[in-house]
């Protein structure tokens, strides 16, 4: 049976047999970094085809279907196109600002990438805290999208940057109760427990009304973080123009642009891995045989499918639903999804003390 | 809740700081053309907005000056392209009031579905634009595969689809297309089914709702007082359709509803306008089998001249009332002609009615106005 | 809903001064432009209630500049035109902005495009033209030897 | 009371976005409404309206004769100024002068197709074609002459 954990076991050894330990955990360090990114490439441009394919054919359209076999290269050709473009500067903006801030939004993309659990026994780095990790890097982001506002010295970016900033700090609450609803069920905040706990059911069935409702507020919450139509305001492409990247061209946009695809990956995997089992195979009660089939299929395809399940979902958001309005994003927030998840974290809590779930 | 005019006042006593000006336009998304708006902002909320015109000014009334009478039909068509057709048809009765050229009954009827076809056409793509101003951008395509349908009927019949200059004073150009009652009726039959599609997508949409309603709101005294017209006015209450104060053609002899609604917000005119297409359809319906046999265009003279004296005359576009007022001196040319264009009264109402809203709000409001730029400009 | 004559007895009572036109389709008011802001507030909160001005425009006739204004009411919809002659040379002649808040852009077209000064507008700026063009174009004798294309 | 209006709010949202999702996802599962035309791959089976307004030609028969009496009907009819009928006269064999075209310049690149020279030809001579693929890398050659080198007119109009 193939498994990526054979693999990276293997290398392992053979590197330790090789070379001495600390060179060994150097190589592994590069290797890593090496995959991280090139994951980060493909991720890009598999992402930025899909949302097109998905959206032309919720639009009645047939989408990029002229570079390569049914437009499968339209992406690689636009990055070409984006890196030959000249990145402009405008005039009187904070240049330092300027250039880091699109770095930032990518690094904490890559560093959100650490705890992630692809598959059986291939994780970058198993942290005890893992969950709470998460949802405190991935608060960094509105850092970067500020200083993109505010360097770009334009007005559209300006208040593109404000309204990302109030949108992100308080989809953060109820993002974060959502997982905590999880936590409470599971006891721990390492993911490789978390997912270890979804042996006999993904939480989303096994963890009653609680869990059905703490999916759907992190769904809503997630879409708002990251900047995700209708939460699209710091865009808000017929309001602000382009928001807070008004003024960026070339690759720095293109490095928003795949900031943007990243994060998504990034929080529907942690959603697939707290509520769907991470790279767990589907089983169902005493269908032995049924349970059997499943666990043929790699660990890593569970986990690659559960998580573009989860983005489609957001894709299909974006192409059905008009923007909300600011104020109406924040009353959202805090008159909606935050009482309820409050709510619901207490049902949940009752629920694990006299274990009450499955 | 917080209250918006509170905001306002408490900033005001800042002076000008605090303030934000953002120019809107002539590239913005959401103004649909050149349209320039300078936007003074306090935080999101709006202070004041100046329309800036004039990126597309053509002159055409001055244009019109230098053009014969049967010439200068298809200039109107460039003003307020989406209901081309109706611009036309306004010019062409001025004239033919002014001549008292006999119009046989058939171009009567035939010009009636034509106008109805041009403003269900032009409210599709209203339909749709608006939808993307608020960020729904599906609607959009929805919406233009009905209205493809529509310009293929045009296609058909006045060899173009959008500027069309089927009419001539008199009657028509050509006669109808053979297939032409076949393809509206296909066309009828495919919105009947496909309306339901914007209710569940728009219409009942809870986030579209709450960005409308309640938002750019216009009493019925400031719509009179700004000279609204069309649907804007109708939102706020006040009866204005032309097609019924003022008959024209066939307009008195068949049967149809002025869509009105008291709330004046925007959610109010969006209703309006979906309302007006289902009436237009029923326009059509009544007329579609009933097209009279007979001449499609009038006897003429070669060279028309209108004689001595000032004529105006008024037709409903899509976008409301739409005047010609021509000054004669008997010649073959007007003396000057004025175009009494609905979308510039629709838009000196704009910062009225957006002041102290949030920029999200302006796009609805604006979206509602269904502002034509070249229309505004001419 | 009022006859030609009781109307045409009605203005007389407000401005003595104007003339009549009945050759075009609605009853025409020639009035002086020192009269026109009296005549047109009567109208407006008078019993006549003309409280749509839908149409407002000025007509190069060579000699003078004429400003017609065309009103109708929204409850009885009769309507009327009025007129107010302009001299060429001194071009000025009240706003009605406070009256019908459509004038505001209708005289500001105006003034750019004839050149006739609205005493009290408010904001009287230009709204279609740019801020250094030359000339009044919509007059008669505008030449713009570089722009305009003769056939 | 507040908390069931406020579940009735939650809840008719909700479902109001859930019926949005369901049209788009019909339309989404079902890939044969879309209706995308790909331009330059279906111009073999393009079908323009016969009447479509794409250009003025002027049609010649197979002895490379048209009907066009050069009586400049079009060339007034024309608001823009597109057509200018250059005349000339020929002389028949019977030694009697008659007027001819001798080229009928059309300016495609002024033209607005507003369709008046077609109305105004008292002798059928030009018509619209449905051509719209007009782009040309150098503007002078939008500067056409309708009538065929060495082409006539036709016997018995006049």
């Amino acid at each position: 049976m193939y498994s990526l954990e054979g693999i990276t076991k293997s290398i392992q050894d053979w590197l330790f047999l090789k070379f001495d330990p600390t060179l060994a955990l150097a190589i592994e360090c590069v290797i890593v970094i090496l995959l991280a990114i090139s994951l980060f490439a493909i991720l890009g441009l598999v992402l930025v085809l899909m949302e097109r394919k998905v959206a032309a054919h919720i639009q009645i359209r047939l989408g990029p279907n002229r570079v390569g076999p049914g437009g499968m290269f339209q992406t690689v050709a636009d990055t070409l196109k984006l890196i030959m473009k000249e990145g402009l500067t405008p005039d009187k903006a904070d240049k330092f600002l300027f250039n880091l801030a699109p770095f930032v939004v990518m690094m904490v993309g890559m560093l959100l990438l650490a705890p992630i659990a692809f598959a059986k026994n291939f994780q970058i780095w198993d942290i005890n805290i893992g969950v709470l990790y998460i949802s405190s890097v991935s608060s960094l982001s509105v850092i970067g999208i500020l200083m993109a506002g505010w360097a770009s010295n334009n007005k559209y970016s300006l208040l593109g940057a404000m309204r990302s900033g109030a949108q992100i700090v308080s989809y953060e609450l109820s993002a974060g109760f959502a997982v905590l609803t999880i936590v409470v069920f599971t006891g721990s905040l390492q993911i490789s427990e978390i997912v270890a706990s979804q042996q006999t059911g993904w939480w989303l069935f096994k963890g009653h009304i609680p869990a059905v409702i703490s999916f759907v507020l992190y769904i809503i919450a997630v879409t708002a973080e990251t900047n995700r139509a209708p939460f699209d305001l710091a865009e808000a492409e017929s309001e602000l123009t382009a928001g807070f990247h008004t003024e960026y061209s070339g690759m720095r946009f293109a490095l928003f642009f795949l900031a943007e695809y990243i994060n998504i990956f990034i929080v529907c995997a942690i959603g697939a891995t707290l509520f769907l089992g991470g790279w767990m195979p589907l089983h169902i009660g005493q269908w032995e045989s049924f349970n059997h089939l499943m666990d043929y299929i790699p660990s890593s395809i569970w986990f690659m499918g559960k998580t573009f399940l989860l983005i489609f979902l957001i894709m299909w958001f974006r192409w059905t639903f008009p923007r909300l309005r600011v104020d109406q994003l924040l009353n959202l927030e805090w008159k909606y999804l935050l009482p309820i998840s409050l709510f619901n974290l207490l049902l949940a809590t009752v629920i694990a003390i006299f274990g009450w779930h499955f | 809740m917080y209250n918006q005019t509170e905001i306002l006042k408490d900033t005001s006593e800042l002076g000008t700081e605090g303030e934000l000006v953002i120019n809107m336009g002539p590239q913005h998304p959401a103004t649909h053309g050149v349209l320039h708006l300078v936007v003074t902002l306090n935080g999101e909320t709006i202070k004041k907005i100046e329309p800036h015109l004039g990126y597309i000014h053509r002159s055409i009334e001055k244009m019109c000056e230098s053009l014969t009478y049967r010439q200068f039909i298809y200039v109107t068509s460039r003003m307020d392209y989406l209901s081309s057709h109706i611009n036309n048809l306004g010019c062409a009765l001025l004239i033919e009031k002014g001549i008292q050229i006999e119009v046989p009954d058939r171009a009567k009827v035939i010009r009636v579905i034509l106008s109805e076809l041009t403003r269900i056409a032009s409210h599709e793509l209203w339909l749709g634009a608006m939808a993307m101003d608020l960020g729904a951008f599906t609607p959009f395509f929805y919406a233009f595969r009905e209205r493809e349908m529509i310009t293929e009927i045009m296609e058909d019949t006045c060899g173009a689809r959008l500027t069309m200059n089927y009419i001539v004073p008199g009657g028509l150009m050509y006669d109808l297309h053979p297939d032409f009652q076949k393809k509206v009726k296909a066309f009828v039959k495919q919105f009947k089914a496909k309306v339901t599609e914007y209710e569940d997508l728009v219409t009942n949409n809870i986030i579209f709702q709450s960005r409308t309603k309640g938002v750019g709101i216009l009493s019925a005294e400031d719509a009179i007082s700004f000279g609204c017209t069309g649907p804007v006015a109708r939102a706020s209450g006040v009866s204005c359709d032309i097609r019924k104060i003022y008959p024209y053609e066939v307009y008195d002899k068949v049967s149809f509803n002025e869509i009105l609604d008291t709330a004046g917000d925007s959610f109010a005119r969006y209703m309006v306008r979906v309302k007006e297409m289902n009436e237009s359809i029923h326009i059509i319906e009544q007329l579609i089998d009933n097209i009279p046999d007979g001449d499609f265009v009038g006897k003429t003279k070669n060279v028309l001249k209108l004689p001595k004296g000032e004529f105006y005359t008024r037709v409903e576009t899509a976008r409301g009332e739409f005047g010609v007022f021509i000054v004669s001196e008997g010649g073959t040319t007007p003396h000057r002609i004025k175009f009494r264009s609905p979308g510039f009264s629709n838009l000196s109402a704009l910062n009225h009615m957006a002041v102290g809203s949030k920029i999200g709000d302006l796009m609805a409001t604006m979206g509602t106005l269904d502002l034509v730029i070249p229309d505004i400009d001419r | 809903m009022m006859t030609q004559d009781e109307i045409k007895e009605y203005i007389f009572s407000i401005a003595p001064t104007v003339s009549f036109d009945e050759t075009g389709e609605w009853l025409n008011i020639i009035v002086d432009a020192t009269q026109l802001k009296l005549l047109m507030t009567a109208l407006r909160t008078g019993k006549m209630q003309m409280d749509y001005l839908f149409c407002l425009t000025c007509v190069d006739v060579k000699t003078h500049l004429t400003m017609v204004y065309h009103l109708s009411a929204t409850t009885h919809r009769q309507s009327m035109v009025i007129k107010a002659n302009v001299s060429r040379e001194q071009h000025s002649i009240e706003t009605l902005c406070d009256i019908w808040r459509t004038a505001d852009f209708l005289e500001r077209e105006v003034f750019e495009m004839f050149g006739v000064t609205f005493l009290n507008h408010p904001d009287l700026r230009r709204l279609i033209l740019e801020d250094d063009f030359k000339g009044f174009p919509l007059l008669k004798d505008f030449e713009d030897p570089i722009n305009m294309i003769k056939l | 009371m507040f908390l069931k209006e406020y579940i009735k709010d939650v809840y008719n949202g909700v479902s109001s976005l859930l019926k949005g999702m369901r049209k788009t996802g019909y339309y989404f599962v079902h890939p044969k409404e879309i209706i995308t035309e790909q331009y330059p791959d279906n111009r073999a089976y393009l079908n323009l309206a016969e009447r479509f307004k794409g250009e003025v030609i002027m049609p010649h028969d197979e002895n490379n004769e048209h009907t066009c009496t050069g009586c400049t009907a079009c060339e007034l009819a024309c608001p823009n100024g597109t057509i200018k009928v250059v005349t000339k006269f020929e002389v028949s064999p019977e030694g009697k002068k008659k007027k001819a075209i001798d080229t009928l310049v059309y300016r495609l690149e002024l033209c607005t197709m507003c369709n008046l020279c077609i109305v105004a030809c008292p002798s059928d001579a030009i018509k619209m074609a449905p051509n719209f693929e007009h782009s040309v890398f150098d503007r002078t050659k939008l500067t056409k002459v309708l009538n065929h080198p060495g082409s006539k007119i036709k016997e018995g109009i006049e």
